[in-house]
């Protein structure tokens, strides 16, 4: 590996991509052998007598697989998101904007919410010591597992359709939010509150001109760990609420089915739309907080 | 002292008054019908109660006397959180099948006890518990290895960064379908979604230690294994313990979703599933008071041991001075 | 309604005594102070690591609560001269804050004052001058080095004219050259505005050429051993005058009361 | 037009054909009706969502509806378009399963929530314990899919006529590889898909006359259904927003249905309705689904009306 | 095995070249640096902020590469020096670690070496005495004051008796009081024990008193500027040296060098 690592031109050999080509080679090899391995069982039962390769060949291409090759999955994937006509319930695409609506709305509601804790926590002690050992509970609630009940509650006070998914993506990332922007209201150090003392400036002041700048790093990393909280729990909460389309209903689907590959497909885009979401939040911090990103 | 004192007695006061107010709402004359004035005393003395509260915050204390009263606040929050939970429900006359009573649920919970401990020791001990400690262990393991191998790390970066986004709730159907019913397929999920974080944060944990710390090993002349043993992982434990806390609400969490994927007929999940489309929500609500208390515990437990192993990092110092 | 308008002291504090609180028990930072600056002064405070220099300069400036004594201001409570910003503050370390550039940070005090653009503009401008910072108004603090980024919390405090300086070891983090030439751009500084100053160094050179006043002080709990006038070197000071044997003397005298109060070994 | 929203008891598929052609075909529309059907899924309980106020009329299985009504849900049967049972259990038949004398020791999948019933019914008639005893049968909750029995995880599954066990047959397993016990014909049938509502609303007569022209029109779509299951597969499909469901599956699944409606009135047949009660009162066991015989769980007012 | 059992210079540097690669295009921090130092020197290095004394520093201890030219460490090269543990190194910065204790912290290096642990326990008790930190043993870093953790990390490299010292800035921290006691235990040890070692410092009296060679540096690229030769004072010092006109005369040709290479303004 060293000998083509020097024979490669030197920014290659001293980026990421070559780390990269190889590590994935051996993964995608280790998943074809794998796949192999765990569909023999299938193939076994039905046909026998087959040579090495065309073992192969069967295990790759069989129908409802224990693990699909990966190539399978691609193809799912392209025919669902590109061969089926776009706005179309069968396109995977349409599944991907439900899910992510409701996940942006959650998001949208969850941040709000966990900034304005945040503050409230920071400003009061009462607050502080009241809510904070109760907002850790919370978080123990398994509160996807109920998540039909919360749907018919909240369906029984008038809430339909993509909210009672919203909330449940909020109730998940207001977390991560209040957390983090907790934490970086009170990352000032002594000497940067002790400056705004000497200035004698009041509470707002010092929220706008030092604590809330301070905290944007804070904030950022825990919005990365919200998003991705808000859009699994858009998924999860599809699951198990009879939601007719999403990436979750989706996951649903081809579990009700035993259509393997649909599952594995709803489960890469959701990954690549997740990656994105987290890459979009990456993006808005490059742009507030200039290239160095935490700054400090 | 005496004002402290003071305030106590006011809150346990005020509690009575809500207990008494709720045992008004479950009488017949008010279950369902509570007339205007009934929700006005309600109101009033949840705002007596919090205006304590605000006051008992405030009140300075040192030593025993400060951890009773940081104690004391929660609770009496919480104690009123229940009450008008209570109150709501029975006044209001809001359907069992909806949302049932605290009191209901407590009862619940006392009758269906041998059931409730089976389900717990179907997902919390032995699905979640085996899981969080499969996933934590793998996923320092891991860490350590691509941090010994930066070619290995590098190379897996993008690897690892779509794997962590992957709603890994969603490998749960193919996890049931790879080790089967019981509680191994639901480990597997557990083992899935505790690995990224604890893997994310190890690794940040081991970058974590100064240059300058480094550089004086390295004027020793110690090698890698002697580094990472006295300096980087002791330097890496606050991040290792965050991310083994964070672990430990998602690993109940997975535990129970993973149910809703096929079970054997006993466990946490399975049972909020079918006790919900039966509308026992009693019996829901007194699962999910079993899991949280069971994840404070836990979580608690974890940031003990990690006030104990990281006394020295400056977030605990501040705390115990 | 700056200090030095008033009559009597511009700083008098009385039998004053702060302790902290501290899980192993209270820790006395400063036992039975009495100090009068009169208004025009420069009183450099002197001694050991510990000793309660920081803790003076804070309870003058409202930032800790002292536990018996009082301090007045020209006339004022702390907490009021605080609060009709009676005073500009350098602190030990820089404080900078790491998301504004280094003009933005020497304009923060004229910003949370409500002084206007132009205004805040034109005095960042003068005061990084002053500190030979121009040219580095676009520069983020990180990007500076530790020196010049002390000299930029220096010049923030002279952006905002107050008539008293507390200054708590500005020039720890320089040079002997760098620190020589503020030495003689803070004496000037004062000298043409008749600012009064408190200031902390650990340099009995520092102190000598600066003052009027040295107070010399001891650690455990923190007291006043010795307060040395220097008002018998001539009033306008250059860098020569430290091989003088006038200056010597005093130099002595203060290092004399160092020692005398040190509690090291 | 009149407002009136559907909960059905599962996905769209042609199991409930008949309702989606109704609103189709405009047979709801010629009513004065505006009927909305919202779909179900495995933790959607009908009898939750009517509860919370979120349908006017669902459609459930009868056990669970019974129970819902001991529960304080005070649910009753307005019509019952489906006469016979579709629910089966259906064996490998390499397990050794031949009568159910063999299923002790046995893994036997179950649907849960709420579905159990009538499988607990029949397991007490057989003797044969559920919790897990050695003199039992073992039991699994089943997921959505029919794998556990194509990966022999399971001996047997359960499946409906009409679905699962013909996700068993694309499975790759031939029906000469299975040995299938319709509920029908073990005596432990009860009724599947009726359609409920809530009690204290049929005291008005309005609500009524509203849900009279509502099963009217469905059984109008019913009937389209017995007659043309292929049209009625194309027309669930076309309701179906998942995206998940093929046409072959849905055709076979119409007229799989077709042989188990009552395309009469609708009306409830109380001969049928008492067998259920019976076989439910007989589950007993530590957690009965139903302990005495329910009063008011069903009425003929709004089918009499619907005539 | 320590540098100064051989022939030959203790230090060799020839021609040595360092830049940083950095997005702002390369620094370059060392330019064409020549030196030599002979076993039992005591060489200090000298100048303003930047100019490339700790680099210089680095090269020796094998913590950075060089761009170009050579070092030699009694005949060998920095790795090999540092892997048979040539030198002890004190930093700028303390670098204690916080979940230590201070003996601990002062043992590390042993621990590292696979003293037993008895001999560990002596040459700590033993070093922290010679910093004045005796009874401290038990306390945490965090718990002591800055320049008290800058002792102990000068205690750390005593207690691992190399015979090459490497002390970047160790008394920046100290008051004047403690610097002069710690320069003379300094001064005292080295003259004891016969080490070679290089130091660096900002303060010009401090480098006269203690060197036998002091080497004055300049900034951008850091070069040598001139080297001074301060063995004409005597061997064994005391702190009254300080007033002769021989060490002020020294320390004069020391001022005018900085001066001289000084890029301020
Ligand atoms: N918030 C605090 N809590 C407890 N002790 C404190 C606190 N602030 C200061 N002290 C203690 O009070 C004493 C005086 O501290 P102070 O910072 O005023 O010293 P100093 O003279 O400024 O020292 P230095 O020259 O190192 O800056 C020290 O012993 C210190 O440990
Ligand atoms: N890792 C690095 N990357 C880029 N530039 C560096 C790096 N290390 C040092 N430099 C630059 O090299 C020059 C010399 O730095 P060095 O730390 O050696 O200075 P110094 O003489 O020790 O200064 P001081 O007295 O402030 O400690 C400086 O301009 C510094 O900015
Ligand atoms: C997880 C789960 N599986 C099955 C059912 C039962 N069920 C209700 S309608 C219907 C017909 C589908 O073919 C079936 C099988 C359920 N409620 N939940
Ligand atoms: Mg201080
Ligand atoms: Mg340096």
């Amino acid at each position: 590996m060293n000998a083509v690592a020097l024979a490669l031109p030197g920014r290659l050999a001293r980026g990421n991509t070559l780390p990269i080509l190889v590590v994935s080679a051996c993964f995608l090899a280790f998943w074809y052998a794998a796949a192999i391995w765990m569909n023999a069982g299938l193939i076994a039962g039905r046909s026998s007598g087959l040579d090495a390769i065309s073992f192969a060949k069967a295990a790759w291409s069989l129908d409802r697989p224990l693990l699909p090759a990966p190539h399978q999955i691609l193809w799912e994937l392209k025919t669902s998101l590109f061969d089926a006509r776009l706005g179309t319930p069968r396109n995977l695409f349409t599944h991907i904007g439900v899910t992510l609506s409701s996940t942006l709305v959650g998001f949208a509601i969850g941040v709000t919410l966990g900034i304005l804790l945040a503050i409230g926590v920071d400003r009061s002690r009462a607050l502080d010591k009241s809510l904070t050992p109760w907002l850790v509970a919370s978080q123990t609630i398994p509160i996807l597992a109920i998540a039909p009940i919360v749907v018919t509650a909240l369906g029984s006070v008038g809430l339909k359709g993509l909210i009672p998914k919203a909330i449940i993506s909020a109730y998940l990332c207001f977390f991560p939010v209040a957390i983090g922007m907790a934490k970086g209201l009170a990352s000032p150090d002594s000497a940067q509150r002790d400056l705004m003392r000497t200035y004698a400036a009041g509470a707002r002041t010092t929220l706008t001109k030092l604590q809330l700048p301070a905290s944007l790093p804070f904030l950022f990393a825990s919005l990365k760990v919200a998003a991705a909280a808000a859009f699994v729990g858009a998924i999860v909460a599809e699951l198990p609420t009879g939601a007719q389309s999403g990436l979750g209903a989706r996951l649903l689907a081809g579990s009700y089915y035993g259509n393997t590959m649909q599952i594995w497909a709803a489960l890469i885009a959701a990954a690549l739309t997740a990656s994105l979401l987290v890459g979009a939040v990456t993006l808005i911090e490059r742009l507030a907080l200039g290239p160095k990103g935490a700054r400090r | 002292m005496n004002r402290l004192a003071g305030l106590i007695a006011l809150s346990l006061g005020l509690i009575a008054a809500g207990l008494t107010l709720a045992a008004l709402a479950r009488s017949p004359a008010f279950s369902g019908h509570a007339p205007a004035g009934f929700w006005l005393g309600v109101l009033l003395a949840w705002l007596c109660a919090w205006a304590a509260n605000v006051a008992l915050s405030r009140t300075p204390a040192t030593g025993r006397l400060a951890t009773i009263r940081d104690a004391a606040v929660p609770v009496a929050f919480g104690i009123w959180l229940v009450l008008l939970w209570e109150i709501v429900v029975d006044g209001a006359g809001v359907s069992p099948a909806l949302m049932p009573a605290p009191s209901t649920i407590l009862a619940r919970l006392g009758e269906a006890a041998p059931t409730l401990w089976a389900d717990f020791r179907q997902t919390a001990l032995k699905a979640a518990l085996i899981g969080w400690l499969i996933g934590c262990a793998s996923g320092i393991g891991a860490a350590l290895v691509a941090d010994r191998f930066p070619f290995l790390a590098r190379g897996m970066a993008p690897l690892a960064g779509l794997a962590s986004a992957l709603p890994i709730i969603g490998l749960a159907p193919i996890m049931v379908m790879w080790f089967g019913f019981d509680w191994p397929s639901k480990a597997a999920v557990v083992v899935a979604m505790t690995f990224f974080p604890v893997f994310v944060n190890t690794v940040a944990g081991l970058a974590a230690s100064g240059a300058l710390e480094r550089d004086l090993m390295r004027s020793y002349g110690a090698g890698w294994l002697r580094t990472l043993i006295m300096l980087r992982l002791p330097a890496a434990l606050p991040f290792i313990f965050n991310a083994l806390k964070l672990a430990s609400t998602l690993a109940l969490i997975g535990a129970i979703v993973a149910e809703f994927f096929g079970t054997p007929i006993v466990g946490m999940g399975f049972r909020i599933q079918t006790e919900a489309a039966k509308l026992s929500l009693d019996m829901v609500w007194a699962e999910i008071v079993v899991a949280s208390v069971a994840g404070s515990a836990f979580y608690g437990a974890l940031a003990a041991l990690e006030r104990r192993m990281t006394f020295w990092h400056p977030s605990v110092r501040m705390r115990t001075a | 309604m700056t200090p030095n308008e008033r009559a009597g002291p511009a700083i008098a504090i009385r039998s004053l005594s702060v302790s902290f609180t501290t899980p192993e028990g209270p820790i006395h930072a400063l036992q039975d102070v009495d100090l009068d600056v009169t208004p025009g002064d420069f009183v450099s405070l002197i001694g050991p690591s510990g000793c309660g220099k920081t803790t003076l300069m804070r309870l003058v400036a409202d930032l800790e609560r002292p536990t018996a004594g009082t301090i007045s201001i020209g006339g004022l409570a702390p907490e009021q001269a605080r609060e009709r910003r009676a005073y500009g503050y350098v602190f030990q370390q820089p404080a900078l804050y790491p998301w504004r550039t280094i003009e933005r940070n020497v304009t923060l005090p004229l910003e949370v004052m409500g002084a206007p653009k132009a205004e805040r503009r034109e005095r960042a401008r003068k005061s990084l001058e002053q500190v030979g910072l121009s040219g580095f108004e676009r520069r983020f603090p990180w990007q500076l080095s530790g020196g010049m980024q002390q000299r930029a919390s220096i010049a923030r405090a002279l952006a905002f004219d107050a008539g008293l300086l507390l200054m708590d070891e500005p020039f720890g983090a320089l040079d002997e050259i760098v620190r020589d030439r503020l030495n003689v751009e803070l004496h000037e500084l004062w000298e043409r505005t008749g600012k009064t100053a408190l200031f902390v160094t650990h340099s009995i050179q520092e102190a000598v050429f600066l003052s009027t006043k040295i107070v010399v002080m001891s650690p455990r709990p923190g007291k006043i051993v010795e307060v040395i006038d220097a008002s018998s070197l001539p009033r306008k000071r250059a860098l020569e005058l430290r091989e003088t044997p006038e200056f010597l003397e005093v130099a002595r005298r203060v290092r004399d009361g160092l020692r005398a109060g040190h509690a090291y070994d | 037009a009149e407002p009136v929203t559907l909960q059905l008891k599962w996905v769209t598929q042609a199991q409930f054909a008949g309702y989606f052609v109704a609103k189709s075909k405009g047979f709801y529309t010629d009513e004065g009706l505006d009927v909305t059907i919202n779909p179900g899924g495995p933790d959607i309980a009908p009898a939750q969502v009517l509860a919370g106020g979120g349908a006017d009329v669902i459609v459930d299985w009868m056990p669970s509806a019974l129970a819902a009504r001991e529960r304080g849900v005070p649910l009753v049967n307005i019509a019952q378009p489906f006469k016979k049972s579709g629910m089966m259990l259906t064996c490998r038949a390499d397990s050794g399963v031949k009568t159910p004398a063999d299923f002790k020791g046995k893994t036997l999948g179950v649907w849960f929530s709420g579905n159990e019933y009538p499988f607990l019914a029949w397991m007490a008639k057989l003797g044969l314990k559920t919790d897990g005893s050695p003199s039992g049968v073992k039991v699994l909750k089943q997921g959505f899919n029919v794998d556990p029995i194509l990966q022999k995880q399971a001996d047997c599954v359960s499946t409906m006529s009409y679905n699962e066990y013909w996700q068993v047959i694309d499975g790759g397993l031939k029906p000469d590889d299975l040995v299938v016990f319709p509920y029908e014909k073990q005596g432990v049938a009860t009724l599947e898909d009726g359609l409920y509502v809530n009690e204290a609303k049929l005291k008005d007569a309005a609500f009524v006359a509203k849900m009279a022209k509502f099963v009217k029109a469905s059984m109008k779509g019913w009937a389209f259904v017995a007659k043309n299951p292929d049209e009625a597969a194309a027309i669930t499909l076309e309701a179906d927003a998942s995206g998940a469901q093929t046409e072959a599956h849905q055709k076979r699944m119409a007229g799989e249905i077709a042989k188990l409606l009552d395309t009469g009135s609708g009306a409830l047949d109380e001969a049928d309705y008492k067998r259920t009660v019976q076989t439910l009162l007989g589950a007993g066991g530590d957690a009965p689904v139903i302990t005495k015989e329910p009063t008011g769980a069903f009425t003929h007012a709004v089918t009499d009306a619907a005539k």
